[in-house]
């Protein structure tokens, strides 16, 4: 039996269509608009304005306090003003619109794609380094990486994760990745190590990535203290608390983070962009984004500058298909649903999905036929049959007692529930509800 | 033996609420919440046993030697009712934690007709002093048991949708219609 | 509205006694009014189920009646002539437990008809024990040649439908009834 | 036979009598003191147990209206003054007279003044939709139209018109309690001062943006061009993130300002229609200026 | 013309089988026949109008801490003389009803009307609010018991409707069917209330 | 693009099984058993299944559309489940107008009263079957003969069910293994050789509806499995302790509707707990009371009220057995 985590999951169909799409380079926009927040924590501060002229990988916004992140510039060109632009959940938001002009990059930035393993930077520089190049996590929640890596005192880091699970249906761009910087990848994970001062770090992978597997595995065999582990397929093993648990069988305990049993998780993206922050130089301006959906011409993996606009990808892709119904930023289990094709993609972006009109209405809602699916599938052992009442009701401390804050939102309990309620839309509102009571009770 | 059949009976083959129907008003009023049908069963087992004590005492050493055996009624409900007043005052000032939990449901007491019913009860089937408050002891737990039983499916219940039309009363009536069907099974097991 | 009387103590002993007193004055007046009736319905109800079990008679239950086990027997008379028995018998074996039959039997031993008096059977299965359907199976019979049980059991009596355990029930209580009959039969008599 | 008479009443007599004792002392020496008075707030109170006060029901605020000084912040939106005036008889205390007030949704962007630019598809309610994204129009200020707040109100007040996909305020029914305003994660409603007769006149818009992004969006948003501000006499007008205000305490219903406004975003109530001025200006012209 | 109105109170508006919901056991236990309803409520409706008058005329005489016990002995005493009169007059009846006459006295109905009504009125509305809560208690349990009459024993007031051998619902008759008639009664009770308010 | 998108909240798919599905697939896996019950109790039991089926959607479709007004739902299938496992215990000689009746009672009152499908704490088909059982004790325990009454409806010829014989044999004080003798033996028992309800006599049938149902992932094997164990553990030592007053405990398996409830009826999702742990206390329960009722009370068979009176437990069995949530009482060095 393969390693994976113990409780709940599911098993959508994978539906990666991009699977073994080579990385293309998406051709360079007209122009960017470059959110100033696309990170978790507070937004940058811009540092241009308006008719500065800017080069690619120039700092064009600072990240200010503990819990924030620098932007660079993805593009070369001027600014062309400073305004709002829509986000993903449709709000506008601050940022930096850029006419593209040329491709002029940063002159310390090196360029020429050949693989450096020669490791100089000691810790204290590779910290400094990432906070420089603006690098957050990129496997979804964009937390920024520097604060991961200052672990608090009184907790001690004893080895790190690196999360190549990728485990929403769809999307292919770690994979592509792996495949592709495999070794890059493996250089980025010695960086982290030494970064975190541990000589252990683990690599998971799902075995519906079997080149994956063993691509990485055959590397890690030229890098000291790299496991390559093989997981047997079950959503959400991405999560960072399955994760651990799937990988060295421990568990976060509830309301906790992986630091608290010693590990820090990063995804395998992170460990690229880490890599070339610190061997190339380059800060984080441009990751790779997965186009993909049933009718799309030709799903594939781009490699996109941060703030190109969603319609140019998706044009790049062979264009909208006729049917289009619903067009999501990320997986289909946990993608936000886009409003409007002119959202620029952030640093987060994992994938673009289309999805056809037939997929994307809801079923309707029939009462709950309580029978416990949604619990047996729930990956933190909560009972979503019970909190989607509860939330309705606003009854908030008996959710916080039900442990409503647990739920890593993973969608599990409304994709399997036959009756088709709404229940993770209602647990989402609880959540943030019961979180409000909590934090201003801390006061 | 029978002291356990005894209580068996009691609890479950002649259930007071589902089978005898004593003590429906506190069983209707009081199931909405777990936490409120444990203590009002525990307030109830108490005064249960002890006013079957002080009965039997009263029918056995006052009323039957004074040939007034007509006057059961009034003295019984009397010293029910003063009883629980006076556990009521009590208990306020030298528990008050205990009153929090228990006491509250004290002035119910005395119009649950179960507490009567039973001290009656007691009395014709010529029980001992101590199978009269083991008795009372097992028809209250009984009553315990109905409650929590009750009150757990209208907890249930009120996260559900019931019509509008059956809400309260209704629903609360039904589902012990239900409860008492199920209860019918345990008949015969003793006599 | 007028004031209320302050709760002090002399108040209220002096209140909740007036009332007692008052209160259990009228109730010893009612009880003793009621006194007489009260033994009265009891004695007619004895009489009246007597009555229902046997043909007219003229002699008063309460003489000529013997106990004996928990079974009374009444011997009655017809101006001086014996009429039959009343037999006031049980059984512990009905199916809610005591089960109590009034039955009358003719000088001949055989019986003149049965009647329920008291039980705890289910409704719609034991209490059909009272249906004449059933319990007119045994009007005539005698015991003596007549055997007492349902045919299951390997009698002559036709149970009840799905509730053979009340009519064996019965049948015990009858059965009791004629073996006491039977034993004292010879040491009653009207004029004792 | 009479000695049943005499053992009746002795016992029972003495049965009051020791019961009566009893009682007397164990309440003499085990007494609690509880204030009356709660007793006597509490029914003057509606029973509504609605937590408008912000207490945990009536019998809540009737404690504590009766352990307080004096009445600061302690109000029932249900009863009203009338009530607040009885309490203060009871207790001997002067009650805070609070203006009477009702609530007024300040969004004026139905179906066809403000077109819609997706469609949400999951659990309807506003607070979800208000989480998850900017709604369904352009307008990210506006009602989202899923009724949260016909929901909350506990009066019956509020319904939806199906024409608008707006919820409207029965004035009959609000008693200002404030759940309303409370629940709309979009913020829209405000409880205003209430004038004889339901006249009022107030901005039915909340939307932040510059001019131009808000008529976009909606043609009777708000598009902070201060007309309005500049032409009240009362000073009542305030302007903020291009938004216009009208003070309901400081305005006098003087009806200078509705005309002047470009998109129509202010709304009168109540008042006689007036007549037709020929020289109102187009909303265009006032974005241009 | 004024009077009325509390005689009529507790025939519907506030009937206290359907709508205050109190006095239930009575209300489930001897309901099985029709008779056992009228036998019931007439004794009820005995207690709550003497004990409403004598309550009525002595409110002011009896302090406040002795109050209940007062009323106890009061209602007590009347239900006695009730079960005497019945024990003595319609012994069948009093058979039928059982431990329920005795239980009379912690009817909720009765303490409740004296703590809520009769303390607080006259003499008048006093006997005229018991007669009233009397007559709507004992309509609503004749009612039920011809409801679980006819279902259960395909008989009312004991007047046969089917022949013997007919098989007729005895769940009715059993205690199961007392719940969910009374609860299906309550709910007809307040959809009728709502019709006639509209 | 002309047309809106949609936005809707995640997860953007949804699992393929729904509720049709599940009720649906109930219906399929009861075939076997109702191919069986036909050749074995014939029109009678056409008579009775069609009857109850056709009268539970009716009442369904009544009440949603007069009494409450709602949407209609009788396409999800439940009241047709319900409607089957009614008549599955029932016999197959039982008056047409008692079957509409318990129907009624069932729907009515078990199901609709708390709102329909999914709010009803009793299982309806159980609530509608005790009912009959309680009201009607004479038609509902006259059991027509296997194969031989065949051909007839109500006048068929009747006898006494296996669990019937043994009440009546160990009242009378007989020897069990005596009566035993004129009982059908184990294998006839298992193919459904006996008299009994429709549903309920043969094991083979029921036992491959139910791997259809665990091979769809429609119920887990939790419940029957911990509810027949617990029977069989129990009369087994009562067997063991004396063989003279007890049946085998196989004999307890296959009779009386035992594998019926088990697999159909305390599986009934809605009226059973939600955790492994609650589901195998609650089976438990269902197999205790089961054998207490047998052996010690005054109906023959107990498996029906067993889970009528752990229904009423689910709910604090769902209240105190919470799932092991992730990342609870993890004590790391
Ligand atoms: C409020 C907050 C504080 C965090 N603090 C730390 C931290 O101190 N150290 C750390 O390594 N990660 C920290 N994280 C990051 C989490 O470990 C995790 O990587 C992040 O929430 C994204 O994970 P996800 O994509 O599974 O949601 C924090 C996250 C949040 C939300
Ligand atoms: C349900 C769920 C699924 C996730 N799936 C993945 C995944 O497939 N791949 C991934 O890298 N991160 C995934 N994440 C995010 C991880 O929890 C975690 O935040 C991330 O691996 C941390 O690395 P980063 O900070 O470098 O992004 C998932 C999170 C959740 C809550
Ligand atoms: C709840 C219940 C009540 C019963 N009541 C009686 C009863 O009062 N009298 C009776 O003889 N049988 C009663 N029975 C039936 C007996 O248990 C037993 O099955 C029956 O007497 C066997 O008789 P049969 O062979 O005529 O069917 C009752 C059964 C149940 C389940
Ligand atoms: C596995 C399974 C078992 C079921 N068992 C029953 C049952 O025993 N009785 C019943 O009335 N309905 C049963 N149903 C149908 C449905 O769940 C039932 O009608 C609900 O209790 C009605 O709310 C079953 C459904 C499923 C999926
Ligand atoms: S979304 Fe939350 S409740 Fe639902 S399965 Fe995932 S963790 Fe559990
Ligand atoms: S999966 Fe859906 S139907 Fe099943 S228990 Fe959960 S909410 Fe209810
Ligand atoms: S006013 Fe607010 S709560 Fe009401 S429908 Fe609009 S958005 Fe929802
Ligand atoms: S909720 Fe709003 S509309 Fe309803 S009464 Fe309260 S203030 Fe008025
Ligand atoms: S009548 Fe109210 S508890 Fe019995």
């Amino acid at each position: 039996m393969l390693r994976t985590f113990h409780k709940g999951g599911i098993h959508p169909p994978d539906t990666k269509l991009s699977a073994h799409q080579p990385i293309r380079d998406l051709p360079l926009p007209g122009s960017v608009a470059v959110l100033l927040s696309q990170h978790m924590g507070a937004p940058a501060r811009a540092v241009v304005n308006k008719g500065d002229a800017v080069k690619t990988g120039q700092l064009i916004a600072r990240g200010e306090g503990f819990l924030s992140s620098h932007v660079h510039s993805p593009v070369s060109g001027t600014v062309a003003k400073i305004e709002e632009v829509h986000d993903v959940s449709g709000y506008r938001r601050q940022a930096v619109y850029i006419d593209v002009l040329g491709d002029d990059w940063e002159d310390s930035i090196i360029r020429d794609g050949t693989l450096d393993k020669n490791i100089r930077s000691d810790g204290e520089e590779i910290l400094k380094k990432i906070v420089d190049a603006g690098i957050v996590g990129l496997g979804g929640a964009t937390f920024p990486t520097h604060v991961k890596l200052s672990v608090p005192r009184g907790k001690e880091a004893t080895c790190i994760i690196i999360n190549g699970v990728e485990c929403e249906p769809y999307l292919t761009a770690d994979h592509a990745l792996m495949l592709e910087k495999g070794e890059e990848i493996m250089v980025g994970i010695q960086l982290l190590k030494k970064a975190l001062h541990v000589n252990k770090a683990y690599l998971g992978i799902e075995n519906n990535k079997q080149d994956a597997v063993e691509h990485m595995q055959r590397l890690a065999c030229g890098f000291e203290g790299i496991e390559v582990c093989e997981l047997q397929v079950k959503y959400p093993q991405g999560g960072e608390k399955q994760l651990v648990q799937a990988i060295i069988g421990r568990e976060v305990p509830s309301g906790g983070l992986p630091i608290d049993v010693g590990v820090v998780v990063f995804n395998v993206g992170t460990a690229f962009a880490v890599y070339e922050a610190l061997q190339k130089n380059k800060p984080l301006i441009e990751r790779i984004v997965t186009v993909t959906g049933r009718h799309l011409k030709q799903p594939s993996n781009f490699r996109t500058r941060i703030g190109t606009p969603v319609s140019v990808l998706i044009d790049a892709a062979g264009g909208i298909p006729e049917n289009t119904g619903k067009i999501i930023s990320g997986g289909p289990m946990m993608g936000k649903a886009l409003s409007n094709t002119e959202v620029p993609v952030v640093k987060g972006t994992s994938g673009i999905l289309i999805l056809p009109e037939e997929e994307s209405a809801r079923q309707t809602s029939q009462p709950c036929i309580r029978c416990a699916r949604c619990l047996s599938v729930c990956p933190m052992g909560l009972e979503p049959y019970l909190l989607m009442p509860l939330s309705q009701q606003n009854l908030f401390d008996r959710l916080e007692y039900e442990h409503i804050m647990d739920c890593i939102e993973c969608g599990s309990c409304s994709y399997i529930c036959p009756a088709c309620r709404p229940l993770l839309d209602y647990i989402r509102l609880g959540k943030s509800n019961v979180g409000k009571i909590i934090r201003s009770r801390k006061k | 033996m029978e002291y356990i059949l005894l209580i068996i009976s009691a609890v479950f083959v002649n259930n007071v609420v589902l089978v005898q129907f004593l003590g429906i008003c506190p069983f209707l009023g009081v199931s909405n919440k777990i936490d409120t049908s444990i203590g009002m069963g525990v307030a109830v087992i108490f005064v249960m046993s002890l006013a079957n004590l002080v009965t039997y005492l009263i029918q056995n050493y006052v009323l039957i030697p004074l040939h007034i055996e007509f006057m059961q009624t009034i003295t019984f409900i009397f010293v029910i009712a003063f009883l629980v007043q006076v556990v009521e005052i009590i208990l306020k000032k030298s528990a008050p934690t205990l009153y929090q939990a228990l006491g509250i449901y004290l002035p119910l007491i005395t119009t649950n007709c179960a507490v009567l019913g039973i001290a009656i009860l007691a009395v014709q089937k010529d029980y001992n002093l101590v199978m009269s408050v083991l008795y009372a002891a097992g028809i209250a737990t009984g009553f315990t048991f109905a409650l929590i039983l009750m009150a757990g499916i209208r907890e249930q219940l009120a996260l559900a949708e019931t019509p509008k039309g059956m809400k309260g009363f209704p629903i609360s009536l039904v589902t012990a219609g239900l409860l008492s069907l199920a209860f019918m099974g345990f008949s015969g097991i003793v006599k | 509205m007028a004031k209320k009387l302050e709760s002090t103590l002399t108040n209220m002993i002096l209140s909740l006694v007036l009332i007692s007193m008052s209160m259990s004055a009228a109730l010893g007046f009612v009880y003793l009014k009621t006194k007489g009736p009260i033994e009265i319905a009891a004695q007619k109800k004895e009489t009246d189920a007597i009555k229902q079990v046997l043909p007219e008679f003229d002699s008063d239950p309460a003489e000529g009646k013997k106990e004996r086990d928990g079974v009374v027997i009444y011997r009655l008379n017809l101006q001086d002539q014996p009429v039959g028995f009343a037999v006031k018998t049980f059984t512990d074996k009905g199916f809610g437990g005591h089960v109590e039959l009034m039955a009358g039997f003719l000088p001949d031993g055989s019986i003149s008809k049965v009647t329920v008096l008291s039980h705890k059977e289910t409704p719609g299965l034991g209490t059909k024990m009272s249906d004449p359907k059933f319990s007119n199976q045994f009007l005539g019979k005698n015991p003596a040649e007549f055997i007492l049980k349902v045919r299951k059991d390997g009698g002559q009596v036709d149970a009840i439908t799905a509730a053979t355990v009340s009519s064996r029930a019965y049948c015990d209580a009858l059965q009791r009834a004629y073996i006491t009959l039977e034993a004292v039969k010879d040491s009653i008599s009207v004029n004792q | 036979m009479t000695a049943t008479i005499v053992y009746t009443i002795i016992s029972l007599s003495l049965l009051g009598a020791v019961a009566a004792i009893v009682l007397y002392i164990v309440a003499q020496r085990f007494r609690v003191y509880e204030d009356p008075r709660i007793d006597l707030v509490e029914a003057e109170l509606p029973a509504a147990n609605c937590g408008g006060c912000g207490y945990a029901g009536c019998r809540n605020l009737a404690e504590t209206l009766v352990k307080s000084e004096n009445f600061e912040g302690l109000f029932c939106p249900v009863g009203g003054n009338e009530t607040m005036a009885r309490i203060g008889a009871i207790l001997g205390r002067e009650a805070d007279t609070q203006e009477t007030r009702i609530a007024v949704l300040r969004c004026n962007g139905s179906c066809e003044n403000s077109p819609r630019t997706s469609n949400f598809d999951g659990a309807h309610t506003c607070a979800i939709v208000s989480a998850l994204y900017s709604g369904e129009t352009g307008c990210q200020y506006g009602c989202h139209g899923f009724g949260d707040c016909v929901a909350v109100c506990s009066f019956d007040a509020l319904h939806m018109d199906p024409d608008t996909g707006l919820p409207v305020v029965d004035e009959q029914k609000c008693t200002a309690c404030g759940a309303c305003v409370k629940t709309c994660p979009r913020n829209l409603f405000e409880l205003r001062k209430k004038w004889k007769g339901d006249k009022k006149i107030y901005v039915s818009c909340m939307n932040e943006d510059k001019g131009g992004l808000a008529r976009k969006n909606c043609s009777v948003a708000c598009i902070g061009c201060n007309k309005c501000f500049k032409v009240c006499p009362h000073e009542a007008i305030v302007m903020r993130n291009n938004l216009a205000f009208i003070d309901s305490y400081k305005c006098k219903l003087c009806r200078k300002c509705a005309p002047e406004c470009p998109t129509h975003a202010i709304i009168e109530t109540g008042f006689p229609p007036r007549k037709i001025k020929a020289d109102e200006k187009t909303v265009e012209d006032t974005i241009i200026n | 013309m004024g009077n009325l109105k509390y005689f009529t109170n507790g025939l519907l508006k506030e009937n206290p089988t359907f709508v205050i919901v109190l006095g239930t056991c009575p209300t489930l236990a001897i309901t099985t026949a029709a008779i056992n309803g009228i036998g019931m409520g007439a004794a009820t409706t005995f207690v709550l109008v003497f004990s409403n008058l004598i309550i009525s005329l002595l409110k002011n005489y009896i302090p406040d801490k002795v109050r209940i016990a007062a009323f106890i002995v009061v209602i007590a005493t009347f239900v006695t003389i009730v079960d005497l009169v019945m024990k003595a007059y319609t012994p069948d009846l009093y058979k039928a009803l059982g431990i329920f006459i005795p239980l009379i006295v912690v009817n909720c109905i009765i303490l409740g009307r004296a703590e809520a009504f009769a303390q607080k009125n006259s003499i008048l509305p006093s006997v005229l609010d018991g007669l009233g809560m009397g007559l709507g208690f004992t309509l609503a349990i004749t009612l039920m018991g011809s409801i679980r009459e006819i279902l259960g024993s395909g008989s009312i007031f004991n007047i046969r409707l089917l022949s013997e051998s007919a098989s007729t619902i005895l769940i009715f008759v059993l205690p199961p069917g007392a719940f969910v008639t009374y609860g299906f009664l309550i709910a007809i009770m307040n959809r009728i209330k709502l019709k006639i308010n509209l | 693009m002309s047309k809106l998108l949609t936005v809707s909240p995640s997860p953007h798919i949804g699992s393929d099984q729904s509720v049709q599905e599940l009720m649906y697939g109930v219906i399929l896996s009861l075939v076997p058993a109702l191919l069986v019950t036909l050749y074995v109790f014939g029109i009678g039991a056409l008579i009775v299944v069609a009857l109850s089926v056709f009268s539970c959607i009716l009442f369904e479709w009544g009440i949603q559309k007069y009494l409450m007004k709602s949407e209609i739902r009788i396409r999800d299938g439940s009241a047709a489940v319900t409607g089957l496992l009614l008549a599955f215990n029932l016999p197959s000689n039982l008056p047409w107008w008692m079957v509409v009746l318990g129907a009624l009672f069932a729907i009515g009152i078990g199901k609709m009263t708390y709102g329909g499908l999914g709010n009803n704490p009793f299982n309806p088909a159980l609530v509608g079957r005790v009912f009959l059982l309680i009201s009607f004790p004479v038609q509902m325990t006259s059991w027509p003969l296997p194969v031989v009454s065949r051909m007839h409806y109500l006048d068929a010829t009747t006898g006494a069910t296996p669990l019937g014989l043994l009440k009546e044999a160990v009242r009378n004080g007989e020897a069990v293994p005596e009566v035993m003798k004129q009982i059908p033996d184990h294998m006839q028992l298992f193919l459904g050789q006996m008299g009994g309800s429709l549903g309920e006599i043969s094991a083979l049938a029921l036992i491959i509806g139910f791997i259809w149902l665990l091979y769809k992932r429609i119920i887990t094997w939790h419940i029957p499995v911990f509810m027949v164990g617990t029977i069989f553990v129990f009369t087994g030592i009562l067997w063991w302790l004396n063989p003279v007053r007890n049946a085998t405990p196989v004999f307890h398996i296959l009779t009386g509707g035992v594998l019926l409830g088990a697999i159909y009826m305390a599986t009934d999702l809605v009226t059973s707990p939600m955790t492994r742990a609650g589901m195998i206390l609650y089976a438990a329960g269902i197999g205790l009371i089961t054998v207490i009722i047998r052996v010690y009370g005054a109906y023959p068979e107990g498996v029906s009220f067993a889970i009528l009176i752990m229904n009423a437990f689910v709910p604090l069995i769902n209240k105190y057995i919470k799932p092991r949530r992730f990342g609870e009482e993890v004590k790391h060095g």
